[in-house]
């Protein structure tokens, strides 16, 4: 037992920089694979509904809109996403037209301002492999 | 003049309540993280309080549990005016995934006013201040 | 002491009480009892097998029957005592004084499942929230939740 | 003057909400209850409503903490069920993020017990550390906290080399930092003194009340799911079991660490003896009927899973014990004759995780509008009878 | 003009105006240099570093809804923190920072004074005892008791090392005592040992890390103050302020030589001074754990106690050496 052991470590620190990361005026990296907020890429999809199958939070919501033409309602409810990315990997096409982006810092007051939604039309079973990149950020 | 001052003491001094409503501890963690020297909220001013009668903020996290429903309507009557809700992780925004379980009554806001969602499963520290930044800018 | 070697002890001691053992995987021991004997079991399985920890209770729903399992962990294995009891009389003996740590996971079972657990420390009707209604016990099988539709506030839609 | 104190449901030495109701004469307490409920979920009825796919992210949700340590053991069980042989590679990854989160999960609560006691510097250092703890498993799974690593039949991420040398860097410096703080820690007079001696639990009633993981280990009683049912990796790896016979705060404390060190020699083995291959075997869609006990040690102790499977693509039960809620019999123990000071430390000291005990249990008063529930003192009586009222002494040695 | 001068004496300097601003400034460097330790940066965005940061919580709490609970006293539950204000603040106007000159004494610099200032540091736990007790929570009530009970432990320790180098310099009056260190500061060291069994007491008194027992979060909710929101809060929280600058005042008057200089120089020396026992009490307050309530009697009667004697003998065969 030693009478104020922690005194070094803590004069040592008084003079050091802090540890800390000045937060909003000072932005935290994150790692490449962070999960963050999903989103679809509609052109890709074939409504195949593995997402909303695997879903553990019941998260995605597909609907018909309109059957004769193929076009489909897809709602992603980010006020339930867990953010576990099972949908990205139940998504059966390639490219995978569930994808998941590092956006974190979706904090909203309004709970309606969270649903992101899509209304598409029925990709073709097999979407071709150099299928145009166009991330669509989700609607916020 | 005296309104302006007001708000700016609020604005710079906002003291937290953390209210756990059964959830599952990732976000009361993290928001114990934000305490901590990577992101020290002390910086804003926002001290961690230990009673509602000292606090401005509520930060709750988890789906409210049948049981502890009526505990959470009393400490937030208990709460000095004016005060602001905070719903922290996916279960208290929409119960995440335990929508559906029999003792689960749904988010925060199925059992007192939110002010502020933080989505996230859990929310990282900095999403938690993130949100923290976005109700003070509300005022 | 391997598991065979388990086996075939617990085959002298218990005698005609165990009804069945079984060894399906490794470490893994399911041996089946008649509720009458579950006293006396746990106590020749704490004294003589070293399993004084008591892992937990499972109950599970099998229609006619209810069966509960006492997980019990020595060192070398875990040994899960299986009983049956009938849907229309669940009872169950208590094996609190062989094992005290059981107390929680007993009255789990009561509460869960709407057994009465009989010689218990502690019999007092322990349910889910203060404001659950009598006789509803969720992990039977013929018990439903049915969701109350959630309303959210604000915005539109 | 003896009245009745309540501690919680939401009381800021709990963090989660428990009820503790403290009949206390002055400072001294006399009596203990333990009221849960608050926690409660419904998760094993929620679990037969899913697939087995939605489960892992379930049970992995039962606890924020111990969030892998829970989907391991369940997606262990299950693959015993669906008869899947994860690869190699796979489980090293599966394990590695195990240990990894035992470490987080160590220095998270190393760094509480110095908050409950007011120490609040040891706090903020040991909280700085974990962040390097909490960096590597962001980049391992992405996220922090939930890392959902595990898949049935293996892990979903694999590992790189840069990733890999990160990780054998992190842990050094972890490891030098921490011998460093907790020798520091351990010499500082007010802090010893709060928790030596305190909430003693002998080894003969530590047993008798079913306690595990690190209450268990600082009773002297040296039992380690890890060792005695060895899942998949662990007969691989060399390490000891920690255990103090000291029987107080201060031995689990001691049990804690001890364990980090041997986490951070567990996930240099692992890192450096990566084999190589696959991460994830194809797994189906249903089980088998059958059913399997599926055993863990989290890091609060041994975590079971019993499974049942009807052949369908749901689990036809799914029940789980969490390590805090086989703690709590002793806890009460423990309160006893204790000062109300000591309440937040020998509650901590079982590394309380409230989330986890109650996914199912629910201990609430009957309508009599009596507010006092799990009367130990029948349990405490028997106890009692059984083993003799004898604390070990001995004092905790530091792996110093 | 004399009426005015007293007016400013109690209003701006030394008295509430400039009490209420420099214990500010005491609590955001307490803060900071808290914070610095443990390697975080502190109040930061409010004001330029964060220095505004304790008028923001006090302006805060004055506009926040102030709630009286049923079963409380009221009336004595609501005049207590004013009280307490009013208590502290007549201690800080005793400290020789005006009345410095022995020539031209101030008005409240009398033979005495700083057995006043003890007695005006004691009254706040008294006060903050019948807060809590007055407040019928449950968890203030265990406050209140654990104040009183600590009350045993520090105030004879703090009082025998405070009075020990009085008794040196052989005057009850803070300004001569000052004046007699600055004349003779080597006599300073044998107080060393009084200084930090005083530095202790002061630290119990104040009700900080390791002594903040009666308002223990983790324990018991926020002990005394759980059932204090609003304007009495801010009040009571202000009055802890200007005890910290007011007891830290009169360690640096009596063991530091005072504040010599005339109006700017020995404002200087007030500030530096204080700062540095407050410096001390902060790395104190980093230092430690939270003993218990019985180990903070134990430990006051069995070191503290014993050590102030010890130092009280010292001081009294030096005296006897010397003349």
């Amino acid at each position: 037992m030693r009478i104020a052991a922690f005194l070094p470590e803590l004069l040592r620190h008084l003079f050091k920089k802090p540890a800390t990361v000045d937060y909003p005026f000072q932005k935290l990296a994150v790692p490449k694979d962070f999960r963050g907020t999903p989103y679809l890429r509609p052109e890709l999809c074939i409504v195949c509904k593995a997402c909303e199958r695997d879903c553990p939070a019941e998260a995605i919501e597909i609907t018909d809109v309109d059957p004769a033409e193929k076009r489909f309602k897809m709602i992603i409810h980010n006020d339930r996403c867990i953010h576990c990315a099972q949908c990205v990997d139940s998504c059966p096409t390639t490219p995978k037209a569930m994808q998941i982006d590092s956006l974190y810092e979706i904090a909203t007051d309004d709970r309606h301002k969270l649903k992101a939604e899509w209304v598409f039309a029925r990709a073709v079973m097999k979407p071709k492999a150099s299928a145009p990149a166009a991330p669509a950020a989700p609607a916020a | 003049m005296l309104n302006k001052l007001t708000r700016w003491s609020r604005i710079k001094s906002p003291w937290i309540l953390h209210l756990n409503s059964g959830a599952c501890n990732a976000c009361d963690i993290e928001i114990l993280a934000a305490l901590t020297p990577r992101f020290d909220v002390e910086r804003f001013g926002i001290l961690l309080k230990a009673t509602p009668r000292h606090a401005d903020v509520i930060i709750a996290s988890g789906p409210v549990t049948r049981q502890i429903k009526d505990r959470i309507i009393r400490i937030y009557d208990q709460t000095p005016e004016p005060k602001f809700v905070i719903a922290v992780g996916a279960c208290a925004m929409a119960g995440c995934v335990y929508r559906g379980a029999y003792n689960i009554m749904g988010g925060i806001d199925q059992v007192i006013p939110v002010n502020m969602y933080v989505p996230g499963c859990p929310a990282r520290p900095d999403a938690i201040i993130d949100g923290v930044v976005k109700l003070l800018g509300k005022l | 002491m391997s598991d065979t070697d388990i086996v075939e002890s617990l085959k002298r001691d218990l005698g005609a009480k165990g009804l069945e053992l079984a060894n399906p995987a490794p470490r893994r021991i399911f041996l089946k009892i008649a509720p009458a004997d579950l006293l006396a079991t746990a106590t020749v399985l704490r004294d003589k097998y070293d399993c004084a920890h008591l892992s937990t209770i499972s109950g599970a729903d099998r229609g006619e029957t209810f069966e509960f399992l006492y997980h019990f962990a020595s060192p070398v294995a875990v040994i899960t005592v299986r009983t049956g009891v009938p849907r229309s009389e669940p009872r169950l003996p208590s094996i609190c004084a062989a094992i005290p740590g059981a107390i929680l996971y007993e009255r789990e079972l009561q509460d869960m499942f709407g057994v009465t657990v009989e010689g218990i420390p502690d019999a007092r009707r322990l349910v889910l929230p203060d404001d659950w209604p009598d006789g509803q016990f969720p992990l039977r099988k013929d018990w439903k939740h049915v969701r109350t539709e959630e309303v959210i506030p604000g915005g539109k839609s | 003057m003896s009245f009745q104190i309540p501690i919680g449901p939401q009381h800021p030495a709990l963090k989660e909400p428990i009820s503790l109701r403290m009949t206390v004469e002055g400072e001294v307490i006399t009596d203990a209850d333990i009221r849960l409920g608050y926690n409660h979920r419904g998760l094993e009825k929620l679990a037969e409503e899913r697939t087995w796919i939605q489960n892992i992210y379930l049970t992995e949700r039962i606890c924020g903490i111990c969030s892998h340590s829970h989907a391991t053991c369940y997606v262990q069980g299950v693959e015993k069920l669906m008869e899947l042989t994860p690869p190699r590679r796979g489980l090293y990854i599966r394990y590695l993020v195990s240990e990894l989160e035992r470490v987080h999960s160590h220095l998270l609560w190393l760094g509480v017990a110095g908050h409950e006691a007011g120490f609040d510097s040891f706090f903020m250092y040991t909280w700085r550390d974990r962040e390097i703890v909490m960096d590597l498993l962001e980049m391992i799974s992405g996220n922090r906290v939930h890392y959902a690593i595990n898949t049935l039949g293996g892990v979903r991420r694999d590992l790189d080399e840069g990733q890999k040398s990160k990780i054998l860097e992190g842990v050094a410096t972890l490891r030098k930092r921490s011998e460093y703080y907790f020798r520091i820690g351990a010499t500082e007079p007010s802090f010893v003194a709060r928790i030596a001696g305190v909430g003693m639990l002998s080894k003969e009633r530590a047993i008798a009340l079913c306690a595990v993981g690190p209450v268990l280990r600082a009773s002297g009683v040296a039992r380690d799911v890890r060792k005695e049912d060895p899942c998949a990796v662990y007969d691989e790896l060399d390490f000891n079991i920690g255990t103090a016979d000291s029987c107080d705060v201060l031995g689990r404390v001691v049990v804690r660490v001890k364990e980090l060190l041997e986490s951070y020699k567990m996930i240099e083995q692992m890192v450096k003896g990566l084999p190589d291959g696959d991460i994830v075997a194809k797994a189906p869609r249903k089980a088998k009927p059958g059913e399997t006990v599926s055993r863990y040690e989290a890091p609060r102790g041994e975590n079971i899973h019993y499974i049942q499977a009807n052949g369908s693509d749901k689990p036809e039960r799914l029940k789980v014990r969490a390590p805090t809620l086989a703690n709590y019999p002793a806890t009460v123990e423990m309160l006893r004759k204790g000062f109300i000071a000591d309440i937040p430390l020998i509650f901590a000291a079982i590394d309380p995780c409230i989330c986890c005990a109650e996914r199912t249990v629910t201990l609430v008063s009957a309508r009599s509008g009596e507010e006092s529930v799990v009367r130990m003192s029948d349990l405490r009586r028997r106890a009692l009878a059984r083993s003799g009222n004898a604390p070990v002494k001995g004092n905790a040695v530091w792996p110093f | 003009m004399a009426v005015l001068r007293t007016f400013l004496y109690l209003l701006v300097y030394p008295g509430l105006i400039f009490l209420f601003v420099y214990s500010t400034f005491c609590e955001w460097f307490d803060r900071k240099v808290y914070a610095r330790l443990q390697n975080r940066m502190g109040p930061t965005h409010t004001g330029r570093f964060g220095l505004l940061q304790p008028i923001a919580d006090f302006l805060k709490l004055l506009a926040k809804e102030d709630v009286v609970p049923e079963a409380a006293d009221k009336r004595l539950f609501s005049v207590l923190p004013a009280i307490g204000l009013a208590v502290v603040a007549t201690a800080g106007l005793l400290l020789p920072v005006w009345n410095f000159d022995l020539a031209r004494p101030g008005w409240t610099s009398f033979p005495g004074d700083i057995i006043v200032i003890l007695y005006l540091l004691s009254l706040p736990t008294l006060i903050l005892f019948l807060a809590a007790w007055s407040s019928t929570n449950l968890f203030s009530t265990i406050g209140g008791s654990r104040v009183l009970t600590m009350l045993f432990g520090y105030e004879v320790p703090l009082f025998l090392a405070v009075l020990s180098p009085a008794i040196l310099a052989d005057s009850w009056r803070l300004a001569e005592i000052a004046a007699f260190y600055q004349a003779r500061p080597l006599l300073l060291l044998p107080n060393l040992l009084g200084f930090f069994v005083a530095l202790i007491a002061v630290q119990a008194k104040l009700e900080r890390t390791p002594f903040d027992i009666p308002h223990a979060e983790t324990e018991i909710v926020g002990g005394t103050f759980t059932e204090y929101s609003g304007k009495k809060l801010a009040l009571f929280r202000l009055t802890f302020d200007v005890e910290l600058v007011v007891a830290s005042g009169l360690l640096a008057a009596v063991f530091m030589g005072g504040f010599p200089g005339g109006a700017v120089i020995g404002f200087a020396h007030f500030v530096v001074k204080t700062l540095v026992v407050i410096f001390l009490l902060s790395l104190i307050r980093a230092l430690t754990a939270r003993i218990r309530v019985d180990q903070v009697i134990s430990f006051s009667w069995k070191v503290l106690a014993p050590l102030a004697v010890i130092q009280l003998l010292a001081i009294i065969l030096l005296k006897g050496f010397l003349s």
